[in-house]
């Protein structure tokens, strides 16, 4: 069979970085092809210059053996190419259904034709399992729902390339199931499907060709996976090999040192209570919009506390005021590293040094040398792919960044209680051992950390005890030796009758 | 409170249930606010700043700025009557005028959208070169019109009202329901919700740009048009100024500087407010200087009021 | 009872503030309501009037924003039944001509300037200085036909005395106030560095302190400047009241007195006693010094 | 064009070095524009400006907003002239004036930053406040000093350079430090560029936009102090306009209306483009109406160039 799409000498230059040096490969009709690499190969610019939304800078790209020319997004999706992005492109203030039909309205002579709006989605989105209601504004919706309605875009026209940047990088894995099975559809239905993880079993479970990218250029391409391992799958993308990626060790736990009662919110009306003993790692799961970040949240003091009481070693911590929380000694890094995490605009260094600094800064003035030390030293230690600590965070591929929101918080000093939310969220695999080796480390140190995610390998495999969240309640605590994937999940599952809500 | 009047209050409408209620006060305590001459003469003061208002919204929900409408409005009615001065035809002098007017959105639009330049310094640029402009045609000098016909435009009646009421109100309409229920107005939201996504999902948001100051300097050139009939002139130095009432009419009416959020109830609602403002200063005769400070206090208390409302709604992003 | 409003263009010049205090002053004394609108442009003329006749006014005195206004403002008035005269600025046609119906005070603009460049020439003649090494700041702010007005009667009077044309240096100012007028004058002085002796006219007295200002900051000697102002208010009153004598020598006082009180009654005795105003009364404006501005201001009933 | 010169032209700097350009071109065409007089008189046009677009650097780079400025200004102006005159004492009048000051920056802040209201609405009401109090409080007339000691405020000189200058550039070096090299400085750019985010890494949001609005009107008292002392009267009327004036030479100076990104250096170069631009035009006699036009295009000019620089380096956002 022909090569349907082909990306032939493909490069891309930005100002200190080649994002991409001559890559050339093909991928064929009804198949998944996998894009692999680490943060910062180029993956996402491989898409962005398929989606039309930028143009490289040589080669070109070939649809069923013509090729492309197109200027913008609007020509791609005329072409028959839709990209879901790496980062959620929603528009808060409108409402799902119109979000996904944003930039082709049903229309009569320019007036909107809302019934076929509303119920176009409504029919798209039951018939592949997502349960949100299309008439609800986006600004409404939880991270993961929101990346489900994103995903709910491949569908919602016929496209004959169907590209996906980390689509399952805040999903459980119940919601990961959905996209799958859609996968499978769109498959079947002759489509060809380009998709991006740093999940391995993922890939290995879905695709069926795959393409390994470092420092932008083609590190591999395997026609089939039939023969291929896991092992050598990371060698090619890391350069090195990593045994073992979860490396937990067993770790003497202290007494307790966080302790949460009846803590609600306008977001969590059923108060959770909780305590977490120093040097432990107390993991949370559940599926999307169990509302553990807004759990999380609450703790740290983000949103309004309406009822409960946080205590680190045993001193009250005050809410509301995140800075209350972080003098006391707790912090949050957030799940959403966009509109809570990265401060655009400015540089590496000062995103890492934004907290920290004033533990270095007499009378309030700036020792730029140290703030410059602490910037390499993370650039360093968490593998973040720049060509200068003075880079504007907004220029560094989605991994990269929440690398650097890691090291804001991880060069905070005085720090008992770290909370995580989703810490992983879009990490290559070299450096999430990476990750889990400073957590461990800073565990033994005796600090308290609660670790939420979407991933369930992750959580099992980090964590000394496992709270599963459903429907704004703590379910379940299960020990590390009780550890059960099964069990866990079974847990996260509402209870059928009570599921109407969204 | 009980709890369905606080619902009420701060619910989505909610600037509107306050204005109502205030209206209501103002209607019984201020002595000929109630009667026809004067709800008449109110509509009539806030016809430049209603009309203008319709598509600023636009502009300010697609996250843009507009501060040439005040210059474009004074340009727009001298041209009119020069030219109908000139060619003795009016309908040739409104021709011109809103060609004129469209013109000046149009270059507006290019700059800012095309060649992404700034909307407030491009808008200030433009303002002072379109009020050069004004100002050089007519040597400084209000420019008399020679057809006495063309007062008619404001002066004629329709069911007792006069014609720029019913224009303006039939911009209102028009332009509640372009932005409401067509792919222009949901378009205009989505770009000022997230420019980005919006581009990544088709929409050409640099040519819904231009459109939409296209079509501010159209409805500026009616809204001088109307100017220039009602005061029998035109006048190089007209609506100083309107920019800034303009868009506090729209920010009070709840459309966000940040772009993404407006209604066409809540626009009306803030240029009702600004006009009953001015209105009821007059008819209880304010002091001037009194006046600056009470209209200070009005629009801090009429945000203060819609805030309270939003914050109860609450919102996280 | 009678209602009557008082219209005017700029409700924060002390000019106007004294015409309305000055009304005020005929309101008390008649009994009559006196409802004082600002209205700095011709939309807000139309809503003032509409404003009026909904309150039950019988007439209105208007200084309006640009006499081009005339015809609209007018059909205004007959459309709210309202009587009305006008002060300070005569309204005008279409064609230009002004429009003799309506019963008018006020002085006009280019007589004003022509008492500001005649007290000039004197001052020139009498300080012996050679016509021809002397410069001239206009300060000007030409979107204001009044300020034109103004400006170009004080220099036909200084021309019509000998003065080179090619001595006046035009020193547009962006705003009307002392500041705007001073950065604009600097250039002036420092454009010609050579001129020691200068004289500085403006549309008021703010604009002609500003002038005076940048010669003071350029290190030009008080003796070798004459500014005039126009309006007489307090920033003037504040020039002469310094210990020392500054380049600002004079200005031209206008009387909102009769402006204000005069137009007031007038208008109050049409209304109640149906006596129509006389349809033209021209008044004069008249020249106070330092040391004699406090006889003027009484003379013309300000104090 | 070789590509150092590129480079140089295009770079971090561009605006600077495209500024002295034009700086060269004009002093060599334009006749008297290079002398000693004409330079301070230049430097002392732009005192103001100067002054203020110091803190409004700040408040954009935090993504708020302050149109009320110009109010400020002329109130404490009046307040120092004022409370001189009133106690006799220079010293009394001028800390007056500056607590006057820092009191409107104050409550702006706090409605503002605490109140969760929008800050153009906001401002917008003050400076309609301010200036209604600055009115009232003299009656609507400039006011005289009694004490002609006040005057030397502004005409002392040292080395031969008037004080206000001084004071400007003295602000220029304490304010450029603060942003660039205090913790104060780094935490308003992080504000701007993502509050959310700032918020949540511990930066205390509501007390920085605070003190940022607080420090604002402190500087505007001062800018009014000097103001007062150079036309050596507190005037009412006095900076009208003068906040788009700021604001424009703030955002011709690189400073971004989203927040975030802000440097001194700029805004030294824009206020500098206003003020070259004035004193160019009068040097040259450019008639006032066509005056209208050529700032319009020259503002326009100034961003266009601009924004070629930032094109080339181009950035994802
Ligand atoms: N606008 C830009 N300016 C400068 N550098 C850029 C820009 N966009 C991308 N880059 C750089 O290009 C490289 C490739 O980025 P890309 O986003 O394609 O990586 P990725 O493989 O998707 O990584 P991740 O797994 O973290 O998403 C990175 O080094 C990034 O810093
Ligand atoms: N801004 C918001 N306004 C209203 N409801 C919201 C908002 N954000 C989230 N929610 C709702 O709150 C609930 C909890 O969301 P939360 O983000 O805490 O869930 P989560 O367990 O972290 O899941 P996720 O994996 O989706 O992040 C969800 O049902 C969601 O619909
Ligand atoms: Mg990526
Ligand atoms: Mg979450």
């Amino acid at each position: 069979m022909a090569s349907f799409l082909e990306f032939k000498n493909i490069s891309k230059g930005y100002p200190g970085v080649q994002a991409l040096s001559d890559i050339s490969f093909a991928v064929e009709k009804g198949a998944v092809h996998g894009l692999m690499g680490e943060n910062g190969a180029g993956k996402s610019t491989l898409i962005r210059i398929l989606s039309g939304d930028q143009s490289a800078d040589t080669g070109e790209i070939s649809l069923d053996g013509s090729v492309q020319h197109y200027s913008s997004a609007r020509d791609a999706f005329d072409a028959g190419v839709i990209v879901i992005h790496q980062e959620l492109q929603l528009v808060a203030e409108l409402t799902v259904a119109e979000n996904l039909w944003l930039g082709r309205f049903p229309a009569k002579a320019g007036m909107i034709d809302f019934k076929k709006l509303v119920s176009d989605v409504s029919q798209k989105l039951e018939a592949i399992g997502i349960d949100v209601d299309p008439r609800i504004k986006v600004a409404n919706l939880s991270i993961g729902q929101r990346q489900m309605v994103e995903i709910a875009k491949a569908v919602m026209l016929d496209a004959r390339v169907i590209a996906l940047d980390e689509p399952t990088s805040s999903l459980s894995s119940r919601e990961s199931e959905i996209l799958f099975a859609l996968i499978g559809k769109l498959k079947a239905q002759g489509k060809i499907i380009l998709y991006i993880s740093h999940r391995l079993d993922e890939v290995f479970r879905l695709c069926d060709s795959l393409t390994v990218l470092r420092d932008g250029k083609l590190a591999a391409h395997h026609a089939s996976l039939a023969k291929v391992t896991r092992d050598q799958v990371i060698t090619e993308m890391v350069g090195r090999e990593i045994s073992n990626i979860w490396g937990w060790r067993a770790r003497k736990i202290g007494t307790e040192r966080l302790k949460v009662e009846k803590l609600g919110g306008r977001l969590l009306p059923n108060p959770v209570s909780f305590d977490v003993r120093s040097g432990e790692i107390f993991g949370f799961f559940g599926l999307i919009g169990a509302g553990r970040s807004e759990m999380a949240r609450l703790l740290y003091g983000a949103d309004h506390r309406h009822t409960g009481t946080v205590t680190i070693d045993g001193v009250a911590v005050g809410g509301n005021n995140p800075r209350h929380s972080i003098e006391a000694g707790m912090v949050l890094c957030p799940e959403d590293r966009k509109f809570d995490g990265i401060i655009q605009g400015r540089s590496i260094e000062e995103n890492i040094a934004v907290s920290s600094r004033r533990h270095f800064s007499p009378l309030g003035i700036l020792q730029p040398g140290k703030e410059a030390r602490l910037a390499d030293r993370f650039i360093e230690k968490l593998r973040i792919r720049t060509p200068s600590r003075k880079q504007d965070i907004v220029n560094l591929s989605g991994g990269n960044q929440q690398k650097v929101i890691l090291g804001r918080w991880l060069s905070e000093q005085g720090v008992k209680v770290l909370v995580i939310d989703e810490p992983t969220r879009g990490i290559d695999v070299g450096a999430k051992a990476e990750i889990y080796n400073i957590l461990y480390e800073l565990a033994e140190n005796g600090m308290a950390i609660i670790v939420i995610s979407s991933e369930l390998p992750e959580v099992m495999g980090i964590s000394d005890r496992i709270a599963v969240m459903c429907q704004g309640r703590i379910a379940a605590v299960y020990d590390r030796d009780a550890f059960d994937e099964r069990k866990i999940l079974a847990a996260a599952l509402p209870d059928r009758s009570a599921a109407a809500v969204a | 409170m009980s709890v369905s009047l606080k619902k009420l209050l701060l619910g989505e409408q909610g600037l509107v249930v306050i204005f109502a209620l205030a209206f209501i006060v103002v209607a019984v305590f201020v002595p000929n606010f109630l009667t026809e001459r004067n709800m008449l003469g109110l509509l009539q003061s806030v016809v430049t700043i209603g009309i203008v208002a319709c598509t600023m919204m636009f502009c300010l929900a697609s996250r843009d700025f507009d501060l040439s409408v005040g210059s474009t409005v004074a340009f727009c009615g001298m041209i009119a009557v020069m030219a109908s001065n000139a060619t003795g035809s009016i309908l040739l002098g409104l021709i011109a005028a809103l060609l004129c007017g469209a013109l000046v959105g149009l270059v507006n639009g290019v700059v800012i959208a095309r060649f992404r330049i700034n909307a407030l310094i491009t808008t200030l640029a433009t303002m002072q070169i379109v009020r050069g402009l004004a100002l050089i045609s007519s040597d400084g000098r209000a420019v008399g019109i020679n057809d006495p016909n063309f007062y008619q435009l404001a002066l004629s009646k329709f069911l007792g009202i006069p014609a720029p009421i019913w224009v303006m109100l039939v911009l209102f309409i028009a332009f509640g329901f372009i932005l409401n229920r067509t792919v222009f107005g949901k378009n205009t939201l989505a770009i000022g919700g997230n420019p980005e996504a919006s581009r990544l999902a088709g929409v050409n948001v640099v040519s819904m740009r231009v459109w939409i100051f296209a079509l501010q300097g159209f409805v500026c050139a009616i809204a001088g048009i109307l100017l220039a009939s009602r005061i029998t002139s035109g006048q190089p130095n007209a609506a100083t100024g309107l920019e800034l009432s303009v868009i506090s009419a729209c920010v009070l009416g709840g459309v966000s500087l940040a772009g993404g959020r407006a209604a066409m109830a809540g626009v009306i609602v803030g240029v009702l407010i600004m006009g009953i403002a001015e209105n009821v200063m007059n008819l209880l005769n304010i002091q001037a200087f009194y006046q600056y400070v009470v209209r200070g206090l009005i629009l801090l208390l009429a945000v203060l009021l819609d805030n309270l409302r939003s914050g109860a709604v609450g919102r996280r992003g | 009872d009678v209602k009557i409003g008082f219209i005017v263009k700029q409700p924060e010049e002390p000019w106007f503030q004294d015409e309305w205090k000055f009304a005020d002053v005929a309101a008390k004394e008649k009994g009559f309501t006196l409802v004082k609108i600002g209205a700095e442009d011709g939309e807000k003329v139309q809503s003032a009037i509409d404003n009026l006749g909904a309150q039950g006014a019988q007439g209105f005195i208007i200084c309006t924003p640009d006499v081009k206004l005339g015809p609209g403002i007018v059909a205004k008035a007959t459309a709210n039944e309202l009587k009305m005269m006008t002060v300070d600025d005569r309204l005008v046609g279409a064609d230009g001509k002004p429009l003799e119906d309506v019963p008018h005070m006020g002085i006009s603009a280019s007589k004003i300037g022509e008492a500001v460049g005649q007290a000039m020439v004197d001052e020139i003649k009498k300080r012996g200085w050679d016509m021809k090494t002397v410069g001239a700041i206009r300060v000007s702010y030409d979107q204001l036909p009044t300020a034109v007005d103004r400006v170009e009667g004080a220099l036909s009077a200084l021309k019509a005395a000998g003065f080179p044309q090619a001595n006046i240096f035009d020193a547009p100012q962006a705003k009307t106030d002392t500041e705007a007028a001073l950065n604009a004058a600097t250039v002036v002085l420092n454009k010609n560095a050579g001129i020691k002796h200068w004289v500085a006219v403006g549309l008021n007295d703010e604009s002609v302190l500003g002038a005076v200002r940048a010669t003071e900051s350029v290190g030009i000697p008080a003796d070798g400047v004459i500014g005039i102002g126009i309006g007489g208010a307090e920033s003037a009153i504040n020039e002469f009241k310094k210990p020392t004598p500054t380049g600002f020598f004079g200005t031209v006082i206008i009387s909102p007195k009769r402006h204000g009180y005069e137009t007031a009654l007038n208008m109050y005795d049409w209304i109640a006693n149906g006596k129509q105003p006389a349809k033209l009364t021209l008044t004069a404006g008249q020249l106070a010094l330092r040391d004699n501005y406090a006889e003027v201001r009484k003379e013309l009933g300000i104090e």
